[in-house]
Order: structure tokens, then sequence, then C-alpha cells
């Protein structure tokens, strides 16, 4: 949870851009009983603590949807993207491709990090929840779009590769309020673990490219 | 660099679309039969079980005072329960508050019984006083089964309740920055095959509202709406909402008040 | 010799006379058949109950889904056109393969439907015993992963 | 002592049709608890339906029927059949319930 004091430090800064350019927030506005209520809401429990309930830049220009997708919030938007951009880091040994099998795993896996979780409880990377992979997983969700045919489609040019790498890294990189969890940044998945998931998509042996 | 990508992209987009059909397709065989695996076990709900409890719970004196919830007044006047149900959250003058039917009942407890409200949120669902409720939440939203639901903003706490219901639904955190709206706020949309009702408009949130408290198959239990946006948090990776806090009362609001004009078709039955 | 079988035989004739005085029903008397419910195999259970290797029949129809949202509760109905005395329900791939049996007096419909459980994708069998004659149906049940937390 | 039954039963045509809810964990013998320890099976294990007191039905249950039983059935009978439906656990617990079909 280091990452979301430091991000927290960092929405104070932007908070006071915001105050500059002088927006109107619909709902953002400071609220002492919004804010009072959210406190006295939730209790921490297990590995759940109360900082999951501060917010960073992002998931505060986020809950705003109707500023967050208008016109006038277009700067705004950029600079949260290159905030969560500036934070990816490129693979340590290089390798961006791991096991597409553990990958599958993974992607299969809704669990971890709830309070009923243990801190050592893996963390699934839940994919199937939001997108179709496998071809022949029929229970897949359609948040996101479908993954089928992934690199058969888009090739497996390094554009697509580092493309990729990116968006499961931090999907805010790229669309500001994606609704894809940041994997990297909240220490979701670990580096193996995003190699892994890298290969069913990429890996011209997944079941995801036949 | 990024120019250059898009249009690398878009060669693949055509043959994407044509995938994407085909896939649409097998999906929507996959979703005609869960509707009719639902269609088959909707005959034989277990709530009935939880309900004729609850009957019992309402009539049977207890707590310190060793007295009945025959006198509640859950809105519409004591003791009245046809139809309460199907107008809550709503604002109760004695408390000078907005209540759900659960923190209304709690309200019942302590006054009607002398019961300790403490011990009811202490505990664990399922279990104990909490096992009691949920019986007696059973009975109640079974007596507004085919009721339309009208819940009333007149109030100026109800109103309030409402806009802040609003604003904690979008309220993104966790370490997944999920909001109620990740899921919640657009049509057409499924986790793994369970569809997702937008709750931001009054046919989703009539699907929501509508059909909560429910039995789940998934765990064998009835699930009263506090439970249900208990598991929702939970799933949410936020911390624990704490039963009956004016946080789950206001989206309870936000939710029944979109709902307006849908039907109680509760106790629903869900996976 | 061996004590447990003389008390069963004591057990046995206990329940033949509290049978025969009204006292408990046929199926009571007739023990929980622990051998069959807990036969790992299709094949083992086929077995216990005397079943041989039973004929596949048009005349069985199982009133299933093809997808179950949830594998903790699967509707499962048998119907037969042909007069049963029992009928049973299969899961070839649950830890045990016998889920339900029924015995069907005269007077009742050749129709049943309970809920089962089962832990992934699998064969189910509706077994009917007519006339003497074991036949039975079968269909493939799907068993989805729901919910977020998968 | 267990929970009550649900049984409803409604004639038409000269069949009367059955249908019962019993509460139940029917606790598999599969699952683990927090602990990891296995929770041990318990489950119903035989089930008796009687109309006027004859036997209109009898059941055996293994631990792989769902929690909180359904069963549902038909035989040859009339408006105002006295319904009695019996069950007993594999811990040896009992519970019976009646219903008058309508």
């Amino acid at each position: 949870m280091k990452n979301i004091k430091f991000l927290l430090a960092l929405s104070v800064l932007t908070l006071t851009t915001f105050a500059m350019q002088g927006t109107a927030f619909a709902q953002q506005v400071n609220d002492p009983k919004f804010n009072k209520m959210m406190k006295d809401g939730f209790k921490a429990d297990g590995i759940a603590g109360l900082d999951r309930i501060d917010q960073d830049a992002t998931q505060k220009f986020c809950s705003d949807p109707v500023f967050s997708g208008s016109k006038q919030a277009e700067k705004m938007r950029e600079k949260i993207q290159k905030i969560n951009m500036d934070g990816i880091k490129q693979p340590s040994d290089g390798k961006y491709i791991g096991d597409w099998k553990k990958g599958e795993a993974i992607a299969q896996s809704g669990r971890g990090a709830t309070w009923t979780d243990k801190a050592d409880t893996p963390i699934g990377g839940g994919c199937y929840n939001c997108h179709q992979i496998d071809p022949k997983e029929i229970s897949y969700g359609n948040i996101g779009p479908s993954l089928t045919g992934y690199a058969k489609l888009r090739g497996y040019s390094q554009d697509v590769v580092t493309y990729t790498w990116n968006r499961i890294n931090n999907s805010k990189a790229y669309n500001a309020c994606s609704n894809m969890p940041r994997f990297a940044h909240f220490k979701l998945l670990n580096e193996q673990q995003i190699q892994d998931v890298m290969a069913l998509l990429l890996d011209p042996a997944s079941p995801v490219n036949q | 660099m990024q120019r250059k990508f898009t249009l690398g992209l878009a060669s693949g987009v055509l043959a994407a679309l044509l995938t994407v059909s085909t896939s649409v397709l097998a999906q929507k065989s996959a979703t005609d039969d869960i509707a009719k695996y639902r269609e088959m076990i909707a005959d034989g709900n277990p709530s009935e079980l939880y309900e004729a409890a609850g009957e019992d719970l309402w009539k049977k004196p207890a707590g310190p005072k060793n007295a009945t919830l025959e006198k509640c007044d859950l809105g519409i006047g004591p003791g009245v329960v046809k139809g309460a149900a199907a107008q809550l959250p709503r604002y109760f003058k004695d408390t000078n508050k907005v209540q759900d039917l659960e923190s209304r009942l709690m309200t019942c407890m302590q006054v009607l019984q002398g019961r300790d409200p403490q011990e009811m949120i202490d505990a664990p669902f399922q279990k104990g006083p909490k096992k009691d409720m949920e019986a007696i939440v059973a009975y109640v939203v079974t007596l507004s089964k085919g009721d339309k639901i009208k819940v009333s903003t007149a109030h100026p706490k109800e109103k309030e309740m409402y806009e802040l219901g609003k604003r904690a639904f979008f309220y993104q955190g966790g370490p997944m920055d999920f909001s109620c709206a990740s899921c919640h706020a657009e049509d057409g949309k499924r986790i793994r095959l369970q569809d997702l009702p937008n709750i931001t408009t009054q046919k989703g949130a009539a699907l929501g509202w509508g059909y909560w408290p429910a039995y789940r198959v998934s765990s064998g239990q009835f699930w009263t709406m506090q439970q249900r946006l208990n598991d929702c948090f939970r799933q949410q990776r936020f911390p624990f909402p704490i039963y009956g806090s004016d946080l789950t009362i206001a989206l309870s609001m936000y939710m029944a008040k979109n709902a307006n004009g849908g039907t109680v078709e509760t106790p629903g039955l869900k996976r | 010799m061996n004590q447990q079988r003389r008390s069963l035989l004591k057990y046995s004739a206990v329940f033949g006379l509290m049978a025969s005085a009204g006292l408990i029903s046929v199926a009571q008397a007739q023990e929980w058949n622990k051998a069959a419910f807990e036969g790992k195999s299709l094949d083992e259970v086929f077995k216990i109950l005397g079943a041989g290797t039973p004929d596949k029949s048009g005349a069985i129809t199982l009133n299933a889904p093809d997808i179950a949202e949830n594998g903790a509760v699967v509707p499962v109905g048998i119907t037969t056109t042909l007069k049963a005395e029992q009928m049973s329900i299969l899961v070839e791939k649950n830890p045990s393969s016998l889920a339900a049996q029924f015995f069907i007096p005269a007077g009742t419909e050749s129709f049943v439907t309970t809920r089962i459980k089962m832990g992934q994708t699998s064969n189910v069998f509706g077994l009917v015993k007519a006339d003497g004659k074991w036949l039975m149906a079968v269909k493939e049940i799907k068993v989805t992963l729901g919910g977020c937390g998968g | 002592m267990a929970d009550p039954m649900r049984v409803r039963a409604a004639e038409s045509g000269g069949v009367v049709d059955v249908k019962i809810l019993m509460k139940h964990d029917m606790e598999s013998g599969q699952r683990k608890d927090a602990a990891g320890k296995t929770i041990p099976a318990w489950f119903i294990s035989t089930i008796n339906v009687k109309a006027n007191g004859k036997d209109v039905l009898n059941g055996q249950f293994g631990p792989a029927v769902s929690k909180d039983p359904f069963l549902n059935f038909k035989y040859k009978g009339a408006k105002g059949d006295k319904i009695v439906v019996s069950w007993v656990d594999s811990k040896g617990d009992k519970r019976t319930d009646e219903a008058t079909a309508s």
C-alpha cells in the first residue's frame, strides 16, 4: 500500500492544479457530509485496511464520470495517463513472454486481495471476468473487449508486445478511466505473472492464437 | 510511435470483427441455456423456508422486554407489514433518519424488545442475531411481492441520502480501482456469464433492487440487501462496510429511487 | 463369528417386524444403501444396485439444463413412459456417482425432480428399473464458473 | 430440532403434484473449513411421503443432493389427501411435516 500513499501525495499536487484550473466538479466538490459518511461507513478487516478508501489522483478523477469524460477534462485525462505511463517498468530480465499455461490459470482466477483472503493468498488476474480469451471457455465477461485471436489479428511485432505489456501493467496509461485494474502499480500481479499472461495473448502456441 | 501503432492495429480490426460475430452467437446460446437453467430452479425457491421462520420470529416475544415486533412501524403504520418494503428506504420522524429495512428493524428490536443494536451490527451474517434478522427480512419482503417500488425523495433528508448514495456509487478505491459503477453503469454487460444490471437506469435498477433480498444458490443462503452490498464491497476489494451504516442506506436509497415504478420480485433466486 | 454381521441380522429382524406392524415404511426398513452411495464409479454403482449394464432407452427423458450456472444446484428430473419401480440419478464425475434413488409405488407417476451438486462438467445418468429391467438415459451438463470470485 | 419443511400439494385431473422444500445443509463431506479441516458429511439420507397413510414415494439421498433439498413428484390422488413427509438424516435427526392436497 506504499504506492497508495505515494499517489495520495501526488493527488494533493494535482488537486492544487484542479483548483487553479477552476473547473466545476459535479460530484467532486469537497463535501464534509460525504467524507464523514465514507469514513464512518467502513471498518478495517484483515488485509483490507481503511487506507483502501483513500483515493489517489486517478481514482478521484474517475469517480466523477460526468466530468472525467467531458471535453474540458481532456488535459487532465492526459495528465492522469502520463502519471500512470511514467510508472510502468519494462521487464527487468528483458523477457516479455512467459508460460501461457500459467497465464491461463492466472486469467481464470478472480480470487485474492479481499478481506477474506490472507496477505499471501495468490491474487488472480480475473481476466475472464471481463474478457473472452481462450475460445473454449464459454464463461467469460464482456466489460472489456474480446482477446480471442489476440496476436493472430494484431501480429507479434515489438510494438504490439510493448503495448500489451504496458496495458496489463497499467491500463490507465492509455485510458485514464479504463475499467481495468492497474496490475503492476498495485502489485496485484508480479513481473513473472504478467509475463505468463502476456504469453496467453502473444505466444503463437497459446489457444488464443489458434 | 503511438500513431504508427494505431495504424498497425487497424488492419486487425476487420478480422477481429469477424471473429467477434461468431463468438457472439456461441455466447447467445450460452446465455439462453443459462436462462433455461434459471427458469428450472425458479420453481421452489428455498427463501420460503426463511419466510416461515421469519413470521414466527415476528410474532414471538423476545428480548429483555419480552415483546413481539407486531407493533413495529416500517413506515406505513405500526404493525403494517404488507407493502412496507416496497417503500423503503424512507425518512422516519422518530429516529430523524432515513432507514432501510434492516436498520429500521434494528430500531424496532431496540425500542420494542429492548435489544442492543450493536449486537446485531457486530454479528456475522447467517449466525446468531443476524440469522433471525435474515428470516424476518424474508418474511417482510415477501409481503411486498408484486407491489410497485415506490420510494420517495420528497423529504430533504431523503433527497440528501439519494445524492450521497449516488456519489458513493461512483466512488473508486481499493487496489483494483473499482466502484459500483465499474460493473453497474453500462447496459448489456456481464461478469463471466452473470448479467450486470445498469443501476443508473430505471430498468437496470429495477432488475437489481427488485430481486434482492434473494436466496443465493452458490452459497445456499438467503441474503439480505445489506449482505448483498457487503459482498459487492468485498469483491471491490474495499474495507468492510459497517452493517446498517449511512453509507449502505445511501446506496440503497440510490438504487431504490432509480428503480421506482419497477416491481418488487423479492425474495429472488440468484446464482 | 462376525459380531457386526450378527447385530446387522438382529436389526433387520427388528426392522422387518416394525415394517410389518406398519410402524415404518418399507424404504426406511430397507436401510440407506451405504454401499451404493459410496460407489466411486458408475459401474460400481450399477453392480451394487444389481443393474448390470443398463441399455440406453428413448423411453426415458432427463430434464436438465445444458449449462448449470452453479454446480451447487443443478435441477435434474427423470420421466419415463414406462412403469418405473425405481429411478436413480448418477453423476459420472462426482466423487461418488449415485446422487439420489427413488422407489415408486403403484399409483405414483414415473416422474421425479430434485436438485443435485456437481463438482464439474459431467455426464448425468437417469437410471430406471421398470418391469424388472434396467434402462437409462444420459445427458451432459456443463458446469460453468460464475461470479467475479470464481 | 430440525427446521420445518414447506410442503405444497395441488390436485389437477386426478393427479396430485407434490413439491417439497427441506431445510438441511446437506454437507457433502468434500468441503474444508477455514482451518483446512474437512467438514464431515451430514445429509438427509432417507425420505418417505405418505398420502392418507399409504406410501406414495420413498427416496434415498446421498451427500450430492443440493443444500435445502427440493423434491417434486406426482401421484394419483384427490383434493383433501393428507400428505405426510418424513426425513431422517445421516446423524439420525428427523423431521415430519404435513400438508393437505388442494
